[in-house]
């Protein structure tokens, strides 16, 4: 999920199973079909041009189908969009649809419903946060269209016919198949949508569905319920009858609601996994979410490198990982997530080529900071850490400060905020320290690494440099279809930003730890967009 | 005349932080059929514990009666159980509180106040039983029955109110009233009112009133016999003429000499000094010496025991022995005692001078 | 008795506000005098508005209108402080209840040094001491009660300690708020013989206020009869018990039970009712004999002449 | 009486205003805006999604026109959940709340009040003594750890509730038990004074001169007048209940307004905040009218009083 | 009837002194001595002074009382469970730093490697394990494990009350929670103490139309409920235990100034008062020598009980994520902090939840016993 700074612990970036598909070769579907899960707040709204957090992704990605879809191992798979085409110059995608797909009200889906998505996604009318963000740079002409300089028509995507859709990119997207299953860039029924005016997405019956599930209850924070929508194109591979969901925020309310059998799998926080510890149902699925102190470049002390690398080394991220999360996350040592992208050629993982960027060192540490605080010419320093919002960021934040204070001289002030506020503190580059995250939008190092290039949108640590800047260019343009040298060179600026320039203090890998029930089989996880796939999922209740 | 109550030795005590309050220590008296017994003495002195305990309604605890017999028709009420009393109380024997402000329940209307104890005792009907409350209304002087009864108590005057609980008390023909002040709440005029109507039911129903009161007016007024209570006893007992016009004990005295008359002259009020005494700790001898001013050495000692002025006329006072002094009343008391001689003289009734 | 006028009343009302359209009026309109070294009684049924009037003549009430003369001047015309503070020390008042008018956090001598400490009547601790100390003992208690708290004593010692607190400033008037009704019989003789006492050795002029009228009869030279915030009769003491003339006051006078039980025996009680009067034109106050005053009309004056004319 | 009735609704919305007022200022004074990704958007952009907030007028203008919109129940639409109107969220949110906070003060009060009454009755004794150790409990141990424990307890290990979730009334058992704690403890501490009052009182010593007997005394002539006092503390009493349903709400996933509140505090959600706040006191001064009406029918004394007004 | 005939010189008249009915017996006591002596035959209320001298002491002292800080962190001793030298010897206190859970599986050895994992397998030495039940029949298998961590670990000192999850002492964190509880209470009660008593004072005593329109702002701030004022007060503030003492008496003071204008209309009518007019005092001695003496009675009762509601309503904040930041501890973020680990680690709540209900019931049964005390119904 695109922009997941607040994806701190199991809680808002949804649920993850371990699952995974190898399992479900192994049982057939029996008893009854139907899943009960939790999720951990509302739905904000079901129109996927609005939609901008995990739990709207998660139910869209559930009861609608876009181009492809995310499958087993993340590899993509065709879904409405039956094959597509790439131009020479790679600007031009040119897909062919499936004709036997329906919305649930009887239309067809065509190349129009991409089209009028796509299109009002960008159009600035729609208020849609992510649709500019998703698309601009990435579909022809899209940022003119969302700052209103050009008319939503000039959008780069066609309807050819019914069943033929034409993109046109701004310049060439290696990634762009993987874009296509996020849920911006799902498709709606025209008329659907504008008959439902302002109420679009907000109930039960004002969304219309193509996907494998279709939303037949929602009440509104206490759960809704998804059936089997047996006019989906594939549904014979559909095995779940019904999934309810339920909003449950405690996660001691949420392993006591599991210990009784109400629902069939429950996210655990630190504390429990211990409790759970030996449970052949507890498992810990990790995922590309990344974990960093960001520091803020434009204050005094920060702006330092040695003091940057000081604060560094002196966490030490394995009783991090062990003590206060002890969920299966991993001590994170570089900007990539481990077992996120693999080499195009040896297909060895990233982070294994790079290795450890940074590593923890008390001394070292401390005579980095010495130096730097000899450097700037003082002997005490405070600073200000956002705090997080999470079930454990009290812990975190308290285990940071005393890792931090370990510095001669750094006092480090807590202050919590309120998740929104700590956005508006960050884009105002307001703060000093602050324990953020980002979860990848597509399955590419650009994620990741683009992040940091001058003036980012999501910088805002006052990080610039021309070096890096050029690297991602590189990358992006000249390498934009030689894998390989692409890969190499996103390595490269990886060094560059953890171990040169220390930019941020990575600090460990997310992962979800969960009581799935053992009868539960089939459940897909992905590492971006929907967090589960449940189109495959099955009870084996033998 | 026939005996209705006779109380012999009671005594009853209240257990206080401090310790054991005394409050009434050994009360002998008797009331006959018909007749009006008035209870007087000051603040404190064990009229109402002495009235309460009757009726056994003493809060227990911290209260207890400790000793004595409460021979009512024969019967001791002192052994009785809490139910068997529920069965006397409102019956046979019924009681009147002094503040008419406070003795009604603010939240229930007054025709179901008064129907409560007809609808117990007398095993009436609910319609049965206002009819009568009306009717109880109107005897005592309660205009507009009918559709008073629907209301509430404070939509009636003081002196109203007090004619409802006097109502309430006779509801079911007592054979024995008890009113614990009464009137002192209310206006002169309003307290002739009910004093008047008091007397005139106990005409009408022959039942027996025991009277308390401090204030002698109204005990010349409504009694038969008095009783004077000081420190939880009684301290002297007889009719009201003997009481008003022959006390003896120094205590009634003070109490008498300390009312002006409207034709007295205008010389010193008779004032008893000092205090009454502490009933946690009371003191040896007679509990009034401390106050007396013709104390004697013996006061200090010994109790005195009740010495019989006449036939219905009885005093606890150490001066009425044969070794006491002759010792001359204050001057009021004189005046009040030539009276007595000189009515008995004379035998005139009507105007006086 | 001297005939020197120490306190007029005049047309005095007092209306109280209760609400946004009713007003209360607990005065409406007194007028009388109140003669030096002299009792005057003021008498009436409970609310007829006596603690008002009291209360309003020593300023702890605005008048809504009249005046009240004292020593010859307007008491409600003085707003400086000295003059207000000269006109506290001269009248004074004693109140009803024994337990509400002494403040239970104060030490007996600092209730009644409280005047001497507004007023700065002495110059040191020590004579402070000694002259509360000495009024201790004018009202019947002795030194070592100046230590204690009120609650410590009984309600007969309680107003005497009033008492004292009252005439610690030395006033020539004091207004008397049923200073006995809440005290035991035997008690109550205590504090009449007191007060009688202090007025015969401090030439002591008193507003005597109560419902009890045997009492009143006794220690007053002079009785007034209120009735719904009006005066309706006034005469010397003996006087009004022999010749009541308003029939309120007639039927008070027959309600008040007497410790005689040959009296009482033959009491005929009156009653009053309000519409027995003649209404043909407003009610004033007149003499209907010397001294006598009767709320009447013309009509009812000669009625109430002819038949009190004898004796 | 009519006229009483008036006033008092006047005063009640004069009320409204002036929180209304206060609260909407409040807001202003807070950091944040509805957009999550401000710098990611174009300023056309910003300015239609302002827009669509009202927050593109000047803050005098944008309270004029919450007043209007307050006027016509219209409070604004919430942030995080897009496009939604606030009244409908609160209409939809504040059923569970209501019904949890009902229960546990029927149940608590009632509950409390016989506990009260053991102890009035029985004044000093044993079962006074437990009954008041238990009312201090209830009033001493705060209401989230009771339902943690019960949740544990009663719902996984005993099962005879569910631990969690909406639904049906048994779902409600827990909470609500948890809830009435509070009241409870209040009203048996009340009941037990009020009635020890009572029971003290001239009218009491009446009615057992009649031969009532214990029974009827307590039940007939006490509980009424020792209600009076209770009364007025319902009115608080309800209100805390209602907001103190949040942290209930959240250890039992009750789908309540009081978690709402929460959520809306945390994500800046201003239209939701300013609406249930205004939803809650409206509620309160509502309520408190209510207690105020329910007085006169327990005191006969006050409803007269204000009839011959 | 006496039958001893009392001899005869006992029958001469006695002088009594006039001043000797006039005498007091009892020894003199002032009100307040008066009230105390009342409390302290008040059982319940005495035990609760008591429990919270101890605690206001333990407050103080308690987080000097070892060798650690509220805050320093120890990883490695992430929650340790409580030992006490002495008492652990008690086995049902379970304060002998043992952990125990019974591990079911299907079959014995099934259960016994859930219990290598479950305590840790560099733990193995040093669990003890004794079989429950064999399972079989469809029952599954039970063991009861003990794992003594200070000898796992090698912990040589004793964690009174065990630790947290980040290996803080909580006997340390737990006072000191106190500590700052406290103080945030009396602060708030303090602030609403002052703004009450002066405001209904103002209010009562001059009356009429001061009072009418004090009366009508404080009928409008009723209508707003606390909870709102003060989670909305907290949010423009800067957490800390300055803004959240603010919060705490925006609405507090109210319910002390309408007792005290209560008391205060009621005492300016009191004849007491009507007779320091009469003599001339001015406003300020009626004020100083009158009504604030007779006051200070209900001003205690009412702070005894403000003071418990403040801890509570702070407890409540930081349980809904309003309070204190991180890394301060008070009651409320260690509840907050123990709430989580309820189930897993019961330790981390059980004593600061102890202690706020402790306080809780101590005041309120103090605050009763004062009532009682100064009740003047209650006297003599
Ligand atoms: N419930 C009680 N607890 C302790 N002492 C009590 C109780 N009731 C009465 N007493 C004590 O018993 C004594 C007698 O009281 P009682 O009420 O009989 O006096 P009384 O003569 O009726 O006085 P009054 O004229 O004031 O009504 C008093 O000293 C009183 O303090
Ligand atoms: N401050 C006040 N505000 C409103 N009404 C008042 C006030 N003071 C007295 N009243 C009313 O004025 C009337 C006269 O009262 P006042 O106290 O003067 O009567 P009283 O003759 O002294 O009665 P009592 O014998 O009961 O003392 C009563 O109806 C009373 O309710
Ligand atoms: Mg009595
Ligand atoms: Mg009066």
């Amino acid at each position: 999920s695109g922009g997941s700074d607040n994806a701190d612990g199991g809680d808002t970036g949804g649920e993850k199973s371990g699952e995974k598909s190898g399992e479900a070769a192994e049982g057939e579907p029996s008893g009854e079909q139907v899943l009960n899960i939790t999720d951990s707040a509302e739905i904000p709204t079901m129109d996927p041009s609005l939609a901008t957090d995990a739990v709207a992704f998660q139910w869209l990605g559930s009861t609608m189908d876009g181009l492809y879809r995310l499958g087993e191992d993340a590899e993509l798979e065709p879904a409405i969009a039956k094959e597509h085409k790439v131009s020479e110059d790679a600007l031009t995608w040119t897909f062919t649809l499936r004709e036997d797909a329906t919305w649930t009200n009887g239309d067809p889906v065509t190349a129009h419903d991409f089209v009028f998505a796509w299109q009002r996604a960008v159009n600035p009318e729609t208020g849609s946060e992510y649709g500019p963000y998703m698309m601009n740079g990435v579909i022809k002409n899209a940022e003119a269209i969302s700052s209103g300089e050009m008319p939503v028509e000039e959008l780069g995507v066609k309807a050819v016919d019914d069943y033929t859709l034409e993109v046109q990119l701004e310049k060439p997207i290696p990634y762009f198949l993987s874009l296509t299953a996020f849920g911006t860039f799902l498709p709606l029924n025209q008329e659907f949508v504008e008959a439902q005016g302002d109420k679009f997405g907000l109930e039960a019956n004002t969304i219309l569905s193509n996907g494998p599930f279709k939303m037949t209850e929602w009440k509104h924070e206490e759960g809704w319920t998804l059936v089997k929508n047996e006019d989906y194109w594939d549904a014979e591979k559909v095995n779940l009858e019904k999934i309810n969901v339920s909003v449950v925020k405690e996660t001691s309310t949420r392993v006591n609601l599991y210990d009784s059998g109400e629902i069939d799998a429950a996210a655990l926080s630190g504390e429990f996994v211990q409790q759970k510890a030996g449970s052949d149902e507890l498992k810990v699925e990790e995922e590309p979410v990344l974990f960093y102190l960001k520091m803020n470049q434009q204050h005094e002390v920060l702006g330092n490198v040695n003091a940057r690398k000081a604060i560094q080394m002196v966490i030490n991220r394995e009783d991090l990982v062990n003590v206060i999360l002890a969920n299966g996350s991993i001590p994170a040592v570089g900007d990539i997530p481990q077992n996120f992208v693999k080499h195009p050629e040896t297909g060895e993982d990233f982070r294994e080529i790079n290795g450890p960027l940074i590593e923890t060192n008390v001394e070292k540490a401390k005579e980095l900071w010495a130096k730097a605080l000899e450097e700037i010419g003082k002997d005490t320093v405070n600073l200000e850490l956002l705090g997080g919002d999470s079930e454990v960021a009290k812990e975190m934040d308290a285990y940071l400060k005393a890792q931090l204070e370990q510095l001669e001289g750094l006092t480090v002030t807590v202050k919590p905020v309120p998740f929104k506020e700590r956005l508006r503190l960050d884009t105002s580059m307001e703060y000093e320290l602050q324990n953020a995250g980002w979860g990848p939008d597509y399955i590419d190092p650009n994620t990741f690494l683009n992040l940091w290039v001058t003036d980012g949108g999501n910088n805002k640590t006052g990080y610039s440099s021309e070096e890096y800047d050029a690297l991602i260019e590189k990358a992006n343009n000249e390498y934009a279809t030689q894998p390989v040298k692409r890969f190499e060179t996103f390595l490269e600026a990886e060094k560059m930003l953890i171990q040169e320039d220390a930019v941020i203090a990575p600090l460990y890998q997310r992962a979800v730890a969960k009581l799935w029930k053992p009868y539960v089989k089939g459940v897909i996880t992905n590492p971006m967009g929907p967090d589960y796939t449940y189109k495959y999922a099955y009870i084996d209740k033998k | 005349m026939e005996k209705l109550l006779q109380v012999n030795n009671l005594k009853v005590s209240f257990d206080t932080y401090g310790g054991e309050v005394q409050a009434v220590r050994g009360v002998n008296f008797e009331v006959n059929k018909g007749e009006t017994l008035a209870i007087v003495g000051e603040s404190g002195s064990g009229k109402s514990v002495t009235t309460k305990a009757l009726m056994r309604l003493i809060p227990q605890p911290p209260g207890r009666i400790k000793e004595g017999e409460i021979l009512f028709e024969g019967k001791d009420l002192a052994k009785y159980s809490e139910k068997q009393m529920q069965k006397i109380r409102g019956k046979d024997i019924s009681m009147i509180f002094q503040d008419p402000m406070t003795s009604l329940n603010p939240t229930m209307k007054i025709g179901n106040q008064i129907m409560e104890g007809l609808v117990k005792h007398q095993k009436m009907s609910k319609s049965q039983a206002k009819k009568r409350a009306i009717e109880l209304m109107e005897l005592v002087g309660l205009p507009d029955a009918a559709n008073r009864v629907n209301q509430y108590p404070h939509q009636f005057s003081g002196g109203q109110r007090q004619r409802v609980v006097v109502a309430i008390a006779l509801a079911c023909n007592p054979k024995l009233l008890i009113a614990d002040e009464p009137t002192t709440a209310l206006d002169v005029t309003i307290q002739a009112q009910i004093l008047e109507l008091m007397k005139d039911i106990q005409k009408k129903t022959d039942s027996a009133i025991i009277f308390i009161t401090h204030d002698l007016g109204v005990v010349a007024n409504v009694a038969d016999r008095v009783a004077v209570m000081y420190a939880g006893k009684i301290v002297e007992i007889g009719t009201v003429d003997e009481i008003f016009y022959n006390p003896k004990h120094p205590y009634t005295w003070g109490l008498l000499g300390s009312m002006p008359s409207l034709d007295s002259a205008d010389d010193e009020l008779y004032a008893i000094p000092g205090t009454p005494p502490d009933l946690l700790n009371p003191p040896k001898g007679d509990a009034f010496a401390a106050r007396n001013e013709y104390a004697m050495k013996i006061d200090m000692e010994q109790e005195p025991p009740m010495f019989k002025v006449s036939d219905t006329h009885y005093a606890a006072t150490w001066l009425l022995h044969e070794n006491a002094p002759d010792i001359a009343p204050p001057p009021a008391i004189q005046r009040r005692m030539e009276k007595m001689s000189r009515d008995v003289q004379y035998q005139t009734k009507g105007d006086r001078p | 008795m001297s005939k020197e006028k120490l306190v007029e009343i005049k047309n005095l009302k007092q209306h109280f506000k209760t609400g946004r359209h009713s007003v209360v009026k607990a005065v409406d309109g007194l007028t009388f005098d109140i003669y030096k070294g002299e009792t005057f009684g003021l008498v009436g049924e409970s609310g007829c508005g006596k603690s008002t009037t009291g209360r309003t003549i020593i300023r702890l009430y605005d008048a809504t209108d009249g005046e009240v003369i004292f020593g010859g001047e307007n008491v409600h015309n003085k707003k400086n402080k000295a003059d207000l503070k000269k006109f506290n020390r001269e009248m004074q008042m004693i109140f009803q209840d024994p337990y509400a008018s002494l403040n239970p956090r104060m030490k007996v001598e600092d209730i009644i040094a409280e005047g001497i400490d507004i007023h700065e009547l002495v110059n040191s601790p020590q004579e402070r001491k000694k002259r509360v100390h000495e009024l201790l003992e004018t009202v019947g208690l002795n030194k070592e009660h100046a230590n204690r708290y009120p609650h410590e004593f009984s309600g007969g010692q309680r107003q005497r300690i009033g008492i004292a607190r009252a005439l610690a400033v030395k006033p020539s008037f004091i207004i008397a708020d049923e200073p006995i009704s809440a005290l035991d019989v035997s008690i109550q003789a205590q504090v009449v013989n007191l007060m009688k006492q202090l007025q015969r050795e401090n030439d002591l002029t008193y507003l005597f206020i109560a419902h009890d009228l045997s009492m009143v009869k006794y220690i007053s030279d002079r009785i007034g009869v209120m009735y719904f915030g009006k005066l309706v009769e006034l005469a010397d003491a003996d006087e009004l018990y022999k010749h009541p003339m308003h029939p309120y006051t007639q039927s008070l006078l027959s309600a008040i039970p007497l410790p005689d039980p040959d009296y009482e025996r033959n009491r005929v009680r009156k009653g009053y009712d309000p519409n027995q009067h003649d209404t043909s034109e407003e009610p004033e106050f007149r003499e209907v004999r010397p001294n006598h005053w009767v709320l009447c009309t013309t009509k009812e004056m000669e009625h109430y002449k002819k038949e009190h004319a004898t004796v | 009486m009519a006229r009483y009735i008036f006033q008092r609704v006047l005063y009640m919305f004069l009320t409204l205003v002036l929180i209304a007022t206060f609260s909407f200022f409040l807001m202003k004074m807070l950091p944040g805006t509805p957009l999550t990704m401000e710098d990611k958007l174009s300023e056309t952009q910003k300015e239609i999604i302002l827009e669509k907030y009202g927050l593109d007028d000047p803050v005098p203008i944008q309270y004029l026109k919450y007043m209007a919109g307050l006027a016509q129940g219209d409070l604004g639409i919430s942030f995080q959940f897009d496009n939604r109107e606030v009244t409908d969220i609160i209409l939809s949110r504040i059923g569970p709340s209501m019904q949890l906070g009902a229960q546990a003060l029927l149940i608590g009060t009632a509950l409390g009040m016989l506990l009260g009454l053991i102890s009035a009755i029985y004044h000093n004794g044993f079962l006074d003594y437990s009954s008041t150790f238990v009312a201090v409990i209830g009033k001493s141990i705060p209401s989230f750890i009771f339902a943690g424990l019960l949740q544990y307890y009663v719902g996984l290990k005993l099962g005879w509730f569910p631990v969690a979730l909406w639904g049906t009334w048994e779902h409600t058992v827990l909470p609500t038990i948890a809830l009435a704690m509070f009241p409870i403890a209040i009203a048996a501490r009340f009941m037990r004074t009020e009635m020890l009052e009572v029971l003290g009182s001239d009218f009491i010593q009446t009615a057992r001169a009649k031969g009532v007997n214990k029974f009827g005394v307590v039940f007939k002539h006490g509980v009424r007048n020792a209600l009076i006092p209770l009364v007025t503390v319902m009115g608080p009493l309800a209100i805390s209940l209602m907001t103190g349903t949040l942290v209930i709400e959240k250890i039992f996933a009750v789908p309540g307004i009081g978690e709402q509140f929460v959520i809306s505090i945390t994500t800046n959600d201003f239209p939701i905040i300013m609406g249930t706040t205004l939803f809650f006191s409206f509620f309160f001064v509502f309520i408190i009218l209510v207690i105020d009406l329910l007085y006169g029918i327990i005191d006969p004394r006050i409803r007269l009083a204000e009839g011959e007004k | 009837m006496d039958n001893s005939k009392p001899s005869k010189d006992l029958f001469v008249p006695v002088d009594l002194k006039d001043s000797e009915s006039e005498r007091l017996t009892r020894p003199s006591l002032s009100f307040w001595q008066d009230s105390f002596n009342r409390l302290r035959k008040n059982f319940g209320a005495m035990a609760g002074i008591v429990v919270l001298l101890i605690l206001i002491l333990m407050a103080i002292f308690g987080p000097y009382m070892n060798k650690f800080d509220p805050y320093s962190q120890n990883l490695d001793h992430s929650f340790i469970p409580p030992k006490v030298p002495v008492l652990e010897n008690i086995g049902w206190l379970g304060l002998d730093g043992v952990e125990t859970a019974i591990i079911e599986g299907e079959t014995v050895e099934s259960a016994m490697t859930t219990v290598k994992l479950r305590m840790g397998p560099e733990n193995a030495e040093f669990v003890e394990t004794r079989v429950i039940s064999e399972g079989g029949n469809g029952e599954p298998a039970k063991i009861e494990a003990k794992l003594d961590i200070y000898k796992a670990k090698n912990i040589e000192t004793s964690y009174w009350f065990g630790t947290d999850s980040l290996g803080r002492d909580l006997w340390t964190r737990t006072w000191h929670g106190t500590r700052i509880s406290l103080y945030i209470a009396f602060l708030a009660a303090t602030i609403d103490m002052v703004i009450g008593v002066i405001y209904g004072g103002v209010s009562a005593y001059y009356g009429g139309r001061v009072d009418n329109y004090m009366q009508r702002v404080i009928e409008i701030l009723v209508g707003i409920p606390n909870l709102v004022v003060v989670i909305l007060m907290i949010l423009i503030m800067d957490p800390g235990i300055l803004s959240i003492t603010i919060a705490l008496t925006i609405t507090g003071w109210i319910s002390m100034a309408r007792i005290i204008r209560g008391q205060v209309l009621k005492l300016k009518n009191q004849e007491f008062v009507l007779a320091s007019q009469t003599l001339g005092a001015p406003d300020n001695r009626i004020l100083k020598k009158h009504l604030i003496p007779n006051v200070t009675g209900l001003i205690v009762i009412n702070t005894m009980f403000t003071i418990p509601s403040a801890i509570f309503f702070e407890a409540f904040l930081s349980f809904i994520g309003l309070g204190l930041p991180t890394p301060t501890a008070s009651l409320g973020t260690l509840i907050d902090d123990g709430f989580n680990s309820l189930q897993t680690n019961p330790h981390v709540l059980i004593y600061p939840a102890i202690i706020i209900s402790l306080i809780m019931v101590a005041f309120n049964v103090v605050a009763d016993g004062l009532r009682d005390a100064f009740d003047p119904k209650m006297r003599e």
